[in-house]
């Protein structure tokens, strides 16, 4: 029985379901832009939440910070784009890239650091960081923020033109499509040599330097691509939403948030922290707000309190995480 | 006095101890022989209830020790010294010492136990102003005795107290063990040391990869071939 | 130019506002130190403590510092209520999860504040404390004096309970080694909810002091947490006399970054100070000592 | 199991997501968006509160049902820019008022212009708002109009010559004080003093100390309640020398004498409106208004109610008499409305301009005198004579 249940739920089934039901979420949904636009969010956040635990689930490196690095590639392409007239497309990848540069400024220092250690100097960078947006005000404009970002150009695929200005439902397909890049990367990182040695990283560093895996290097390729996703995602955002300021790019919602989601969904499951954000964002939305508009929040910290508590593995932790084990033996 | 029935003992999903059973016979010193890695320690942390068992019992004085808190079992006499004396290097000999009789409540009784361990190792006197970061192998396991004294044990375990000791010191510390048993205390002693357990012990027990390969009597285990090879080096 | 009397000015309101910041982050670091716990919800605890001081003085007239002893038993309930129903279930599972926990608490407990007593910034002013006192040329109020010596005093008296009582040394030596102190007959569960209990009552106290000096609101936590973080990594975990010293540290900085620099940059020298003691001495400043 | 009560579970939101939305001509569907959690939750509260009663007036008035639909933005861009589109696309609401802080009525006034639905807002002051020229972008109050009472009233009421700015990083208070800063410099007043402080700052003595060693006459402040707080008591402590202080928003306001007390004493503030400065020709409104939110909240409006109730009761005209006109409710008939508008209200004279910037709004600059506010700048709207030189904290 315990092998039939195991059997069914494993990582690609799990995979299966989330990814049909976020190819058919606009449908349920009946298109209704602001449920479309929410997810559109829930996504963001589920893109993050992967690569946030490609670090720390894969690698076992836990960051407080990457909303250092969604800023970073926010704040990169929202430059490039409104000053120097670079196409979004463009900024998304400069995003991404200037996200991982990024993350090599504090890696470097901050691998000598252990556990809680490493954690916080990466929410230290993501400080930093911010103050350095609302200061260089001639770059960044300061706390005024950048307004009138240009969405993402519309494609033109024959006859049929794909606008990101006025439909949310394209915006729901190309991050979704953004997504399961950044799941894809990680799915196919875990499964290589590296992937192992980040396995390795995460049980101890020195049993894994002693069985000849270069530690520094693993988390360092561990972050920079984990960071190269959240900034991809940041660029998004920043043309997406077509308003940047510190305290938006930088929030410490992009910080907390994909640990939490992360955590609801179950780390050792890849495709975990996107189930839950989805999660999350449907309860917060769907259930708390119709019952308390103004004091949803009060209701959503209670739950992640409850959750932890008394299903700290998640919701999909359990499952797909024992599968692994249980086929060694 | 202490009764181990059938013990066994997992961490996640490795087995370390499997079916363990021994007996402490009231005032003498019983030991636990093995060599690294058997489980001795694992056996010890479960008795004191720092580990749970999987399956198993654990008797003490005709009390079932299961689902007892490690502050529980202190209290019905039954102290460890842990292996690698786990003192509190920031505190000074004096306040280890009286830290040990946390439980204790009346302070006639504290400062009397604190002279008899005093005597136990005059070596200490002079030392107990002196935080327990700077004193010597052998000094620290005696604090770490006395330490365990100062709860009044009635079966005291020691965790391989010869451990990183010169021959000499580790001669001085059974000395004082012996004196303890003397006295009216219980000793489950664990070591690796097999000959320096052997010749203060009644009854050994050999634990090998988590179950009990031999039991006998002390003298017969010292002439028992397997020991000899395996432990004594002879 | 910036006058040599402005500077000693400058320089001793960053000592007073240091000094506070010690207090504000004594329950923290005595949390994270003993329990091994990173309290996110410290913050919302000393707002509590904050609130009751206010209550009391707007409803009954209390003056604030009469008030301490109940501010500080509230939020310490509030800290036992959350460890016992909370907390004591994940105590043995990973970091992570008593930090979300906690974050959780957090920030259920900021919007409870702000459904029980509104967005409204409170402000705990009483008239005697506010008056300046002039030494040569150089001002200090009554109540900046007063919070000191009682941040001072709450900061010893902490340190004294630890190395003196019974129930201290039992804290003490159960967050140096946990199995020992176990084995000394110490339960050590109790101690965790006490100790976290302790923590509780430590932010409480800072609560009214915060209302006094500054102003407290029902989000006003978080960015107590945070500043509490970046002191307790700087003092290094476990020194309590430490912390006080690693508060004058950022607050004469963040007085002299302002003085000699510019007022954008306050913010930033403490985080680069951070990031900087994380990097060279991960340890801390005062390292790991009890 | 799990995986399938997950899916349950989404199928769960699925529905409730989906709830058909009323199409049926009648009644009036007013949307509004505002921060009711998060920092700027107290402003989007009273906001609410005040629309919330005129609401309740136009109902009245009119025998109109209203369809009020209150959303959350959570003090967030993203989820203020969701809030319009559940608002516009959803709700199919007629029009939304409310939004707080430029940087979320940014995002939620472009969702609306998307969705082709008339926004007014009170709370959004950065002039790029309407720099992007959005057809259904209206606001009572611009940046300006603040900076003009300022400048205004430090050259020409208390004729200070040199004044110490300082300002939080925050969008709104970065831009004002470098707008008055550049209006009090052509008028000839020297700023020795510029500096920005983050939010969250305590410790304000170091700055106060440059403003005292550069010998300021008025320290202008632009900033929130708890920068007001945090320096009227450091200046009070340091004994400031300056002759002014000097505050942006929200000072003077019934909150601020409540929770300072004596020190709330002499201070000077811009505000759009307080209790008794109203036009004569508005007075009437302003009392009624005022009795009705007493008799509803229990407590006094604040500026920020007043405009919220303002913004309400405009743009519900506007729906209506747009709606008259045409049989059907339409933006744009609605924005016609709204652009034909030329009215005197509690906060003077209305009328909006091609971007629906406010065309007549100027701030008024007063004093708190014995509690009260008693504007002092523009000459036009005073009310009694100012007191200088005085500050809270009894200096000088």
């Amino acid at each position: 029985m315990g092998n039939l249940t195991r059997a069914f739920v494993s990582e690609r089934t799990a995979g299966c379901i989330v990814t049909g039901f976020v190819l058919a979420l606009p449908f349920l949904l009946s298109f209704n832009p602001y449920y479309t636009s929410v997810f559109v969010s829930a996504l963001i956040l589920g893109a993050v939440a992967i690569a946030w635990n490609l670090l720390a689930g894969v690698c076992g490196q836990v960051s407080f910070g990457h909303a250092a690095f969604f800023g970073i590639g926010a704040y990169t392409s929202a430059v490039l784009v409104t000053k120097w007239g670079f196409s979004p497309y463009l900024g998304l990848v400069a995003g991404g890239v200037f996200g991982g540069l990024g993350s090599l400024i504090i890696g470097i220092p901050a691998f000598r650091l252990r556990g809680p250690y490493f954690a916080l100097a990466i929410l230290g960078f993501a400080e930093v960081m911010k103050l350095l947006a609302l200061n260089l005000t001639w770059l960044t404009e300061g706390s005024l923020g950048i307004m009138n970002i240009a969405p993402l150009p519309p494609l033109e695929v024959g006859s049929l033109k794909i606008d990101f200005y006025a439909s949310r439902t394209t915006n729901y397909y190309v991050v979704a499509l953004l997504m399961f890049a950044v799941y894809l990367v990680v799915y196919f990182l875990r499964r290589s040599n590296l992937g192992l040695a980040m396995s390795a990283v995460h049980g101890d560093d020195e049993t894994a330097a002693g069985i000849g895996v270069n530690v520094f290097r693993t988390k360092a390729i561990a972050l920079t691509v984990s960071a190269t996703c959240t900034g991809v995602m940041g660029a998004f955002y920043a043309h997406y939403v077509r308003f940047l300021s510190p305290d938006t790019a930088f929030d410490g919602y992009w910080s907390v948030m994909p640990i939490v989601a992360s955590l609801f969904g179950g780390m050792s499951a890849l495709i975990g922290p996107m189930a839950g954000a989805l999660v999350i964002t449907g309860l917060d939305e769907f259930v708390f707000k119709r019952f308390f508009e103004t004091g949803h929040k009060l209701f959503f910290g209670l739950l992640l309190a409850v959750v932890i508590v008394w299903a700290p593995t998640g919701l999909l932790g359990n499952r797909v995480g024992k599968r692994s084990e249980g086929d060694k033996r | 006095m202490l009764e181990v029935k059938d013990l066994s003992v997992r961490y996640g999903d490795a087995h370390v101890i499997t079916g363990v059973s021994f007996q402490a016979a009231r005032g003498a010193i019983t030991c636990i022989l093995g060599p690294n890695g058997s489980g001795k320690t694992t056996l010890l942390r479960c008795i004191t209830g720092l580990v749970s068992p999987a399956s198993g019992r654990i008797m003490f004085d005709g009390q079932n020790l299961q689902g007892k808190k490690p502050h529980e079992i202190v209290r019905m006499g039954l102290i460890m010294i842990p292996e690698g004396r786990r003192l509190w290097p920031p505190l000074t000999v004096e306040e280890n010492l009286k830290m040990g009789a946390y439980l204790v409540n009346e302070q006639a009784r504290i400062d009397g136990q604190l002279s008899y361990v005093f005597d136990l190792f005059p070596h200490l006197g002079s030392r107990k102003n002196q935080l327990c970061g700077t004193l010597s192998g052998g000094e620290l396991q005696m604090v770490a005795i006395g330490r365990g004294l100062m709860g009044f044990p009635r079966l005291l375990l020691l965790d391989e107290p010869s451990l990183g000791l010169a021959p000499l010191v580790v001669r001085e510390v059974f000395r004082a063990v012996e004196k303890i048993v003397d006295a009216g205390t219980t000793v489950l002693l664990v070591e690796q040391n097999t000959q320096v357990a052997l010749s203060v012990a009644v009854y050994g027990y050999i634990l090998e990869i988590g179950s009990i390969a031999l039991e006998s009597d002390a003298a017969s285990l010292r002439e028992n071939s397997h020991v000899k090879e395996a432990y004594l080096g002879l | 130019m910036i006058s040599a009397t402005s500077v000693v000015q400058s320089l001793l309101s960053g000592m007073a506002e240091g000094v506070n910041y010690s207090l504000y982050c004594l329950g923290l670091a005595f949390v994270f130190g003993i329990v091994r716990i990173i309290n996110l919800a410290h913050g919302e605890f000393l707002v509590l403590g904050g609130y009751i001081a206010y209550w009391l003085l707007v409803k009954w007239g209390v003056n604030p510092l009469l008030a301490l002893p109940l501010a500080a038993a509230m939020a310490g309930v509030a800290a036992f209520v959350s460890y016992r129903v909370f907390l004591q279930r994940i105590r043995t599972s990973s970091e992570l999860n008593t930090l979300i926990l906690t974050f959780g608490l957090g920030i259920f407990l900021a919007n409870l504040y702000l459904q029980l007593w509104t967005a409204d910034i409170r402000n705990i002013g009483v008239d005697w404390m506010e008056q300046p006192l002039s030494f040569f040329g150089i001002y200090v109020s009554v109540g900046e004096i007063l919070t000191i010596l009682i941040s001072l005093a709450v900061v010893f008296g902490l340190y004294f309970f630890l190395t003196r009582s019974r129930t201290g040394m039992a804290i003490r030596v159960t967050a140096i080694d946990r199995d020992a102190a176990a084995l000394a007959g110490i339960n050590v569960e109790r101690v965790d909810l006490v100790a976290f209990t302790i923590g509780g009552l430590l932010a409480g106290v800072g609560g009214p002091l915060l209302g006094m000096l500054a102003h407290i609101s029902p989000g006003a936590g978080l960015h107590i947490t945070v500043k509490a973080f970046i002191l307790t990594v700087l003092a290094g975990v476990g020194s309590i006399p430490g912390l006080l010293v690693a508060g004058m540290i950022l607050g004469v900085g963040e007085a002299l970054t302002v003085t000699f620099i510019n007022a954008s940059y306050r913010e930033l020298f403490g985080f680069a100070l951070f990031i900087a003691i994380l990097v060279i001495r991960p340890s801390g400043l005062f390292g790991r000592r009890l | 199991m799990k995986a399938k009560t997950i899916v349950a579970l989404f199928v769960v939101f699925a529905v409730a997501a989906w709830s058909p939305g009323a199409w049926a001509q009648g009644p009036i569907k007013l949307g509004v968006q505002a921060p009711q959690t998060g920092a700027l939750a107290k402003h989007g509260q009273e906001q609410v509160k005040g629309i919330r009663l005129a609401v309740d007036e136009f109902q009245k008035k009119h025998n109109v049902q209203v369809d009020l639909k209150v959303y959350d933005d959570e003090s967030d861009a993203q989820k203020a820019a969701a809030s319009i589109e559940k608002l516009a696309g959803v709700d199919k609401v007629h029009a939304v008022v409310g939004g707080y802080g430029s940087h979320l009525v940014g995002p939620a006034s472009e969702a609306a212009e998307r969705y082709d639905t008339p926004y007014f807002t009170t709370g959004a002051v950065d002039r790029k708002l309407s720099a992007k020229k959005l057809k259904n972008f209206f606001r009572l109050n611009h940046m300006p109009g603040y900076a003009a009472a300022q400048s205004g009233a430090i050259k020409e009421a208390l004729g200070a010559k040199k004044v110490g700015i300082l300002y939080n990083s925050l969008s709104a208070t970065a831009e004002i004080a470098q707008e008055v800063k550049d209006q009090l410099t052509a008028k000839g007043v020297e700023v020795p003093v510029f500096e920005k402080f983050e939010k969250g700052t305590t410790n304000f003595k170091p700055l106060l100390l440059k403003v005292k060693d550069a010998g300021c006459d008025a320290l202008l402040v632009e900033g929130y309640f708890p920068d007001y707080v945090g320096t009227i008591k450091d200046a009070k402590i340091l004994n400031l020398p300056v002759k002014a202080y000097v505050g942006a928003w929200g000072i003077g306001t019934p909150e601020f004498v409540r929770e300072l007390g004596p020190m709330s004493e002499y201070v000077y503030g811009t505000s759009i409106w307080e209790m008794g400065t109203a036009p004569k020709e508005a007075k009437e409104e302003e009392a009624a208004m005022v009795a009705a939110y007493k008799e509803k909240f229990k407590e006094e409006p604040s500026y920020i109610a007043m405009l919220g109730y303002l913004s309400g009761k405009y743009m519900l005209e506007a729906i209506l008499k747009g709606g008259k006109a045409s049989g059907s409710y339409s933006p744009e008939k609605t924005r016609e409305a709204l652009r034909s508008l030329d009215v005197m209200s509690p906060m003077g004279r209305i009328a909006f301009d091609e971007k629906g910037d406010p065309k007549y709004f100027t701030a008024a600059l007063f004093q708190t005198q014995k509690g009260a506010q008693v504007v002092i700048f523009p000459t036009d709207r005073k009310m009694g004579e100012v007191v200088y030189p005085a500050v809270p904290w009894g200096a000088k």
